[in-house]
């Protein structure tokens, strides 16, 4: 493979990678607040149709972005209300929530397919950072949400093991009944993590709109919202990991069509399959080992917390 | 005890719910649903009442709308009861849909490939196979479950898209109908591997199949000693191994009649509707059956209910389109009716109490 | 009293679904006093002092702090008005090292964690009071004492002035008790307030200023360290004098049933649980084992009901070897276990009372009929064994998480006597039960001992070990110090024994 | 049972009208393949004033289970005439038709009939072979991409003849097929786009649903042909043309014919009982983009009256395949049912037809 191509791929992960990886961002935190959302798909396809539909009108994707964030937020209230004070059952609630954010988006987004969006985010090279050789084009000659990423990574990985914050949010996931004994408050800290979760999913889905696609489609983000689930245990509940792992889930895509191109046939099914056939290894290797606990999954998880339940 | 933000009502959990909160409260709370999705479609300028009852009648009021919902209600209800089998055990089994497709696939596998050809064996051969596939694919997950308690909410989930991918890679590539013009279709089954219909309606054999399975999970689970062995392992796994219950034994098992139960429902669908392996078997049943199976408290007489008003709702779903309501407002209709009946669940075990004033005593 | 109370609760009422857990309780801490709260199990104890350190909300009465009301409406509140409490069930997270355990939620951390200098920090705060440990550790890798002291660790951290200690001593060695108590003295001399919680009497006269007895959730007496004597004390605690009936003498049978030989196991930790335990349990007999909780009885009682592999030694059912068996094969052999955590082991506590009442019979004799179970001879059999055993339920079918803490045990004793075992391990089985409650349970013990039942007793308590006993086996540490004859010894050897003395002159069996 | 009085549709309906029906895959304004037969509805209800076709079902799933029961619906609800414009509606389509026969049904792409039920088509390729004239006209790097859905035929013969009207004005032009085996996937089909802009293609044709191919040849300041609908102004700057729908004539025509009894479903054009193309108006292209040349404009004009007079059409000999046999020998046509069969490639086509 020529050293053109390899960058094409690597630069093409990034891209079909960051959605992904913003949706997985955001389940990272509600799961550590020991919250399962699997209602990221339909968070994520609210967020791009919003998203879309602000930036049309504002003609501005910034304005976009946010509406996307709030957007995603508010799905994902309906789901911390259910699960977290109402203690109803977070698998079902999760799957209700994907039916009807997929429902939502296409009835608000009716008359905006085809539409063509005036002001996406564009590719902005980083002055000197591209022009490193590989690294720059790999990394440094895309649009401002992927630098955001970049920068939010490193972030919240540093806000989950290296800030008070972070070790309220593990703990929340870890044992709801010490981190409450604490003085922790862990409805609250739930809410705020599957707020802050459905906000990023938001971001992921109006990176489609606003940059990758941009233009709006009925169910554009086909099953992303589930990759990124499957992501986050892939990626054992560590933003890092979730930054390289949505690199390699977006880039299977990128490198069967260079395959392709190449004229090497590998069959595209059995290509997909591998990140699933993956993170399903990955869980069970990390649980086989007894590593469960101290490699990230949060022992709460999916478990309603009840102060005074014995 | 729970307070509500910003109320002073308490919400206090009740020792044991009345039995008929069972019926009333999911009444109340799909009413209130029907009632909001009123105002979002008169907010959209619908006739929500002419909208509802076409949806209504639709589905259940036409003999050919109501077999049409029992048609529905077939792959929902043999899904919902594999589910409930292995919800009963607390296994969070969300693979039904992988499950459905594998089942799917053996079964045609039985049908078009098995060496001897066609004749009074294929169907029990399909049955035995499409079930034996939805328990193996199933088995992948309960092995490591079992053995080192790998968490098996996601891994199923995982599996379903390597089963759907399993059988397009088929249906597009080697098991494509040589006389299908190329297209991602299996050759049509022959006779032996086609379910009877009742009438001229749509209604098949897979009814009865359901309604069997329906019965034994009914025996086994209230009147076995597995049923009862599960019921334990289910609640408290270290009772259970008190009591001398293998709980590694019951996860495999339960999951494999889990998967395989669910494998026969892709089974009935290739054999009694599509006549033939393709892609989309299943829309979603996998996923459906998760919340019928929880809503029907797995109860399987009630899961057979359930399924049939999940069934009526989505062919009366269809109905209403043509009534000038989107796709998509359906199914977020669909969604909102879910959001209320699982708030609404709160109030079967719990009550809602004005918060104490001021501390004093009766 | 001119100076306010550090700590006053007034008429505080607390209830749960089918039990007022505290009933109009008023209890009060001063300033540099050790309060004991005495009280039997289930009296409300843990509740009354949960309502302190604000995890569970009053249902009425008031909580003054420094003289200033408050309402707590969730820990945090309470621990910034310096209220500490150590749990009964510890509330640590066992993934994270001690010193994350012990900065949790605390909000004068710097938001951005340098965890070397706040585990240099802990460790001069550990130093100070002289609690050793490790801040870099993982909590999972400690032991019970060591556990309890980051408890403590957290609590002064916070700067605590209320420090609650629920039951400190259930899992110490006395060693480790007797460090604590000093430890505890030292800081009530700064000025804390300190409540201890326990059932035990003799620790009240070791470190009590104040005590305030509970009884059935209410506050029966709060007297000070003059007027504090063991015999009032048990009066208030239980209602009435505590009989010390003679035991009834009965031949012990000559059969050996339960045979250890030079058991070794491991406990949850993966540390030795049991080291080399040999005896012998005869029909007609209940052979006693005394010590201090956390000592190996919970592994004796899971070992011998094969719930807990051995890693070396043999164990003989009727001289069979059951080392390897099975817990079904255990049952099978006649052992039954009255287990020490009722409603997670012993019972299922979502089902009801029928499905219960045959968890060890379900696949047995008349019950069976081919793969089904025979509904209409459980439903008779139950109904029998509710009769016999006195057993109160509201309906057949309400789940037994609903029974009071004597009933369950009932529950309990009724199905594991019933399956007609060789051996009846009963772990702590009054633990809980009040005094009429725990008189049925010891009579049932002592009547199957009289059928030829060999009985294993495991208890914390000396005075039921005594009153039931034949021979005393006694459990320090894993290992048996001692195995002795009720009636060629006495609480004090015994007690020794259980702080580890060896025996030299081993009675044998 | 089919009494056009039940349900609310009949309240807004006068029942002397003929009513039709429609099922659609995606949702009516999906800027593509459902929206070109919902267009032709619209021209349907204007052209013919006794027509009713305000009953239409969008985002039935190919699933046998829905898509029998929508289509049953419709003829319940006293459709008349029902148009099933998937290609996965086939089965369905024929099963309700044995249980309907006084209902006239009309499916799209398949290749089964019955006394009740036509299978119509559209001659995309002819579309395709003039997009392939203006692309072929329009390369520097003599490398066309092609982002393809699915490998069937039907996507099959438009890569095929779009290469042969690329080879026409540019023999030393080769066309690269990558598959992303999905319709509605508007990312992925951007990606494989991207990797055969990356491969050295400067113009990028496509047969999916969304408009990104041609988004990504924008942005890569490349070229590209559109598909379904004019894309154009999806991708201003990129998009040259796009073959595109136009079935309002073909279903004006048809629904006349079945009202006054001339219809018949006997397959004309290999299994199809219609298959119309440039001639009949079917297919088209959408307006040119300003980046065309005139005489490009000239010669596809030419072509297209080539292949209108039915002097001429695309897949006739020479035709090679990809590894140099003679495929239609010189002076041959491919017979229409060849035509419907096909699943090989034609010399110029790099990549693999599975
Ligand atoms: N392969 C299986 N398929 C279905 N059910 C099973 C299977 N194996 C065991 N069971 C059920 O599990 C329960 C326990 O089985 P097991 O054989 O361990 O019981 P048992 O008490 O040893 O019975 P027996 O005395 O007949 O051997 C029984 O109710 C049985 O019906
Ligand atoms: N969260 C709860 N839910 C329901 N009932 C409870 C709860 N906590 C305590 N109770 C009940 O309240 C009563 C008092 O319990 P509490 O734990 O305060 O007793 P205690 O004196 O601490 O006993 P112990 O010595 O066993 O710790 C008991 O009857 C108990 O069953
Ligand atoms: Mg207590
Ligand atoms: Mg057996």
């Amino acid at each position: 493979m020529s050293q053109e191509i390899f960058i094409a791929i690597l630069a093409t992960a990034i891209t079909a990678g960051t959605p992904i990886l913003y949706a997985a961002l955001g389940e990272v935190l509600a799961e550590r607040s020991g919250i399962l959302n699997l209602g990221v798909e339909g968070m994520m396809l609210v967020g791009a149709v919003s998203g879309f539909i602000c930036a049309l009108k504002t003609a501005n994707p910034w304005y976009g972005l946010m509406m996307a964030m709030l957007a995603g937020g508010l799905l994902a209230l309906v789901h911390a209300f259910l699960t977290v004070t109402l203690r109803a059952n977070q698998v079902v609630s999760g799957l209700a929530l994907t039916m009807f954010g997929t429902g939502l988006s296409g009835y608000l987004g009716q008359s905006y397919v085809g539409v063509p969006l005036p002001v996406p985010f564009k590719t902005v090279p980083i002055p000197v950072l591209s022009d490193i050789p590989v690294i720059g084009p790999v990394f440094f000659n895309h649009d401002p949400v992927i630098y955001l990423s970049y920068l939010l990574v490193p972030a919240l990985w540093f806000c989950i093991f290296r800030t008070r914050a972070g070790l309220h949010l593990r703990a929340v996931g870890e044992n709801p009944a010490a981190a409450d004994s604490m003085g922790i408050n862990v409805f609250q800290t739930r809410y705020l993590y599957v707020i802050i979760g459905g906000m990023l999913a938001g971001i992921g889905g109006a990176y489609l709109s606003l940059h990758y696609v941009p233009s709006w489609m009925e169910n554009m983000t086909a099953g992303r919202g589930w990759i990124a689930v499957a992501l986050v245990i892939f990626a054992t509940w560590n933003p890092v990991n979730a930054l390289w792992g949505s690199y390699l889930f977006g880039g299977i895509d990128a490198l069967g069509f260079r395959l392709q191109t190449l004229n090497v046939t590998v069959s595209p099914y059995f290509l997909k399959m591998l990140p699933y056939i993956f993170t399903v290894l990955v869980l069970i290797l990390v649980t086989k080992r007894n590593l469960a606990g101290r490699i990230g999954s949060p022992q709460a998880l999916g478990l309603p917390y009840d102060r005074e339940e014995r | 005890m729970i307070k509500l933000p910003g109320t002073n009502l308490l919400i206090e959990k009740k020792l044991s719910p009345a039995p008929t909160a069972f019926f009333i409260v999911p009444a109340i709370s799909i009413l209130l649903a029907l009632l909001v999705g009123a105002f979002f479609l008169a907010l959209s300028g619908h006739n929500y009442f002419e909208i509802y009852t076409a949806m209504f009648s639709g589905a259940f009021g036409s003999s050919y709308g109501f077999t049409e919902t029992i048609v529905k209600t077939i792959p929902l209800t043999i899904t919902s009861l594999g589910i409930a089998l292995a919800f009963r055990m607390q296994l969070w089994n969300i693979g039904g849909e992988g499950q459905i497709y594998m089942g799917a696939f053996a079964a045609t596998w039985a049908a078009l490939f098995f060496p001897i050809g066609d004749g009074w064996w294929t169907m029990p051969f399909m049955i035995m196979l499409g079930m034996l596939a939805g328990g193996m694919w199933a088995l992948i997950i309960a092995i490591p479950r079992a053995i080192w308690g790998v968490n098996e909410i996601i891994t199923t989930l995982m599996l379903n898209y390597v089963a759907i991918l399993w059988v397009n890679y088929l249906v597009y590539g080697p098991w494509k109908d040589p006389q299908g013009y190329n297209f991602p279709l299996t050759a049509i089954f022959p006779p032996g591997a086609i379910l009877p219909t009742i009438g001229d309606s749509r209604i098949h054999a897979g009814l009865f199949l359901g309604l069997l399975i329906t019965v034994l999970m009914y025996i086994v689970i209230q009147h076995t000693r597995w049923g009862y062995e599960i019921k334990v392992s289910g609640e408290s796994s270290s009772a259970a191994r008190y009591a001398g219950i293998s709980n590694k034994k019951n996860i495999i098992l339960v999951m494999f009649f889990s998967g395989a139960i669910c494998g026969l429902a892709g089974m009935s669908e290739v054999a009694g509707i599509a006549h033939r392996l393709q892609p989309g078997v299943s829309i979603g049943y996998g996923y459906t059956a998760i919340i019928i199976a929880w809503l029907a408290r797995l109860n399987p007489f009630a899961i057979i209910l359930v399924s049939f008003l999940f069934g009526g709702m989505q062919v009366g779903g269809y109905i209403v389109q043509t009534s000038g309501i989107p796709a998509s407002m359906v199914t977020m209709l669909q969604g909102m009716l879910l959001f209320f009946v699982l708030g609404g669940e709160l109030l079967t075990y719990y009550k809602i109490n004005k918060a104490p004033a001021s501390p004093t005593r009766q | 009293m001119t100076e306010p109370y550090l700590v006053e609760l007034k008429n505080i009422t607390k209830r749960f679904p089918g039990v007022v857990a505290n009933d109009k309780v008023n209890f009060n801490v001063r300033q540099g006093e050790i309060h004991v709260l005495l009280g039997e199990n289930g009296s409300g104890k843990s509740t009354l002092m949960s309502i302190l350190c604000g995890l569970y909300r009053p249902d009425e009465g008031e909580i003054m702090i420094r003289g200033t009301k408050m309402a707590f409406r969730s820990p945090r509140q309470a621990i910034s008005a310096g209220v500490g409490m150590v749990h009964q069930h510890f509330k640590l997270i066992e993934s994270f090292s001690v010193a994350e355990n012990v900065i949790l939620g605390n909000e004068n951390t710097p938001r951005v964690l340098n965890i070397q200098q706040i585990e240099n920090n802990l460790a001069q705060l550990s130093q100070r009071y002289g609690l050793q440990i490790n801040p870099s550790t993982m909590v999972w890798q400690l032991s019970v004492g060591e556990k309890q002291r980051v408890e403590i660790v957290k609590m002064l951290h916070r700067g605590s002035q209320v420090l609650i200690l629920d039951e400190p001593t259930a899992v110490l060695t006395p060693q480790e008790s007797s460090q604590l108590f000093r430890n505890l003295r030292e800081m009530a001399g700064t000025g804390r307030g300190i409540v201890v919680i326990t059932h035990k009497m003799h620790e009240v006269m070791e470190i009590a200023d104040r005590v305030t007895v509970l009884r059935r959730g209410r506050s029966v007496a709060t007297l000070d360290k003059q007027q504090i004597n063991q015999r009032d004390l048990a009066w208030l605690m239980v209602g009435h004098d505590v009989v010390r009936q003679t035991k009834k003498k009965n031949p012990p049978g000559d059969k050996n049933i339960l045979e250890l030989q030079n058991v070794h196991c491991l406990n949850d930790l993966g540390l030795p649980g049991l080291t080399d335990v040999s005896f012998t349990v005869h029909s007609g007999e209940i052979f006693g084992i005394a010590g201090i909780a956390g000592n190996g009885q919970r592994e004796l009682a899971e070992i011998i009901a094969r719930l807990r592999p051995v890693s070396d030694g043999s164990i003989f059912i009727n001289d069979q070897a059951i080392t390897d068996c099975s817990p079904r094969q255990a049952i099978d052999h006649g052992v039954a276990l009255v287990p020490e955590d009722r409603l997670g082991t012993g019972l299922v506590p979502n089902l009801d009372a029928e499905d219960n009442l045959i968890l060890k019979s379900y696949r047995k004799g008349q019950l069976r009929r081919g793969p089904f179970m025979n509904r209409a001879v459980v439903r008779e059999k139950v109904i029998e064994l509710v009769n016999r055993f006195e057993i109160k339920l509201s309906a057949l079918d309400a789940p037994v998480k609903l029974l009071s803490g004597g009933n369950l045990q009932r529950l309990l004793l009724a199905r594991e006597i019933t399956s007609e075992p060789q051996l009846l391990i009963a772990v702590y089985p009054v633990r809980g039960l009040d005094i009429k409650a725990t008189e049925a349970v010891h009579n049932l013990l002592l009547e199957q001992r009289g059928k030829g039942l060999a009985v294993l007793l495991i208890s914390e308590d000396l005075e039921e070990i005594f009153k039931l006993s034949d021979r005393i086996g006694v459990l320090c540490d894993g290992r048996i110090t001692g195995i002795m004859p009720t009636d060629m010894t006495d609480v004090e050897e015994i007690g020794l024994l259980m702080m580890g003395a060896q025996n030299q002159g081993e009675a044998a069996t | 049972g089919s009494s056009g009085n039940e349900g609310p549709a009949a309240n807004r309906t006068d029942s002397e009208k003929l009513k039709v029906g429609f099922v659609y895959i995606g949702p009516i304004n999906d800027a593509g393949w459902t929206q070109a037969h919902d267009e032709a509805r619209d021209y349907l209800m204007a052209e013919l004033p006794y027509v009713d076709a305000s009953d239409y079902v969008e985002n039935v799933p190919e699933n046998p289970t829905e898509a029998e029961r929508v289509i049953t619906q419709l003829a319940e609800q006293g459709n008349k005439i029902i148009f099933t414009t998937s290609f996965g509606y086939m089965d369905p389509t024929i099963k309700v038709a044995k249980k309907y026969p006084d209902v006239t049904f009309l499916h799209c792409s398949g290749y089964e009939t019955a006394p009740n039920v036509g299978a119509y088509f559209g001659r995309m390729y002819q579309a395709r072979y003039l997009s392939g004239l203006v692309a072929g006209k329009a390369t520097e790097t003599n490398l066309i991409g092609y982002v393809a859905a699915m490998p069937i035929p039907e996507v099959i013969r438009g890569i095929n003849a779009f290469t042969l009207g690329v080879q026409k004005v540019n023999p030393d032009a080769q066309v690269k097929v990558v598959w992303t085996n999905t319709w509605v996937d508007a990312a992925i089909e951007k990606d494989a786009a991207l990797a055969l802009l990356d491969s050295g293609a400067d113009v990028i044709a496509q047969h999916q649903d969304s408009a990104s191919p041609q988004q990504a040849a924008e942005e890569k300041g490349k070229l590209g042909i559109g598909y379904n609908s004019d894309m154009g102004k999806m991708a201003p700057k990129a998009t040259m043309t796009s073959p595109v729908w136009n079935w309002g004539p073909y279903y004006v025509d048809t629904v006349k014919a079945i009202k006054e009894g001339t219809w018949q479903s006997t397959p004309t054009a290999g299994s199809l009982t219609y298959w119309g193309g440039l001639k009949e108006g079917t297919v088209d292209l959408a307006p040119y983009g300003p980046m065309v040349p005139e005489e490009v404009k000239q010669l596809v004009e030419q072509e297209e009256q080539l292949i209108i007079s039915g002097e001429w059409d695309v897949f006739t000999g020479p035709i090679k395949d990809q590894s140099g046999n003679v495929k239609v020998a010189e002076g041959e046509v491919l017979t229409d049912d060849e035509m419907l069969n096909m699943n090989w490639f034609v010399q110029g086509v790099i990549g693999s037809p599975k």
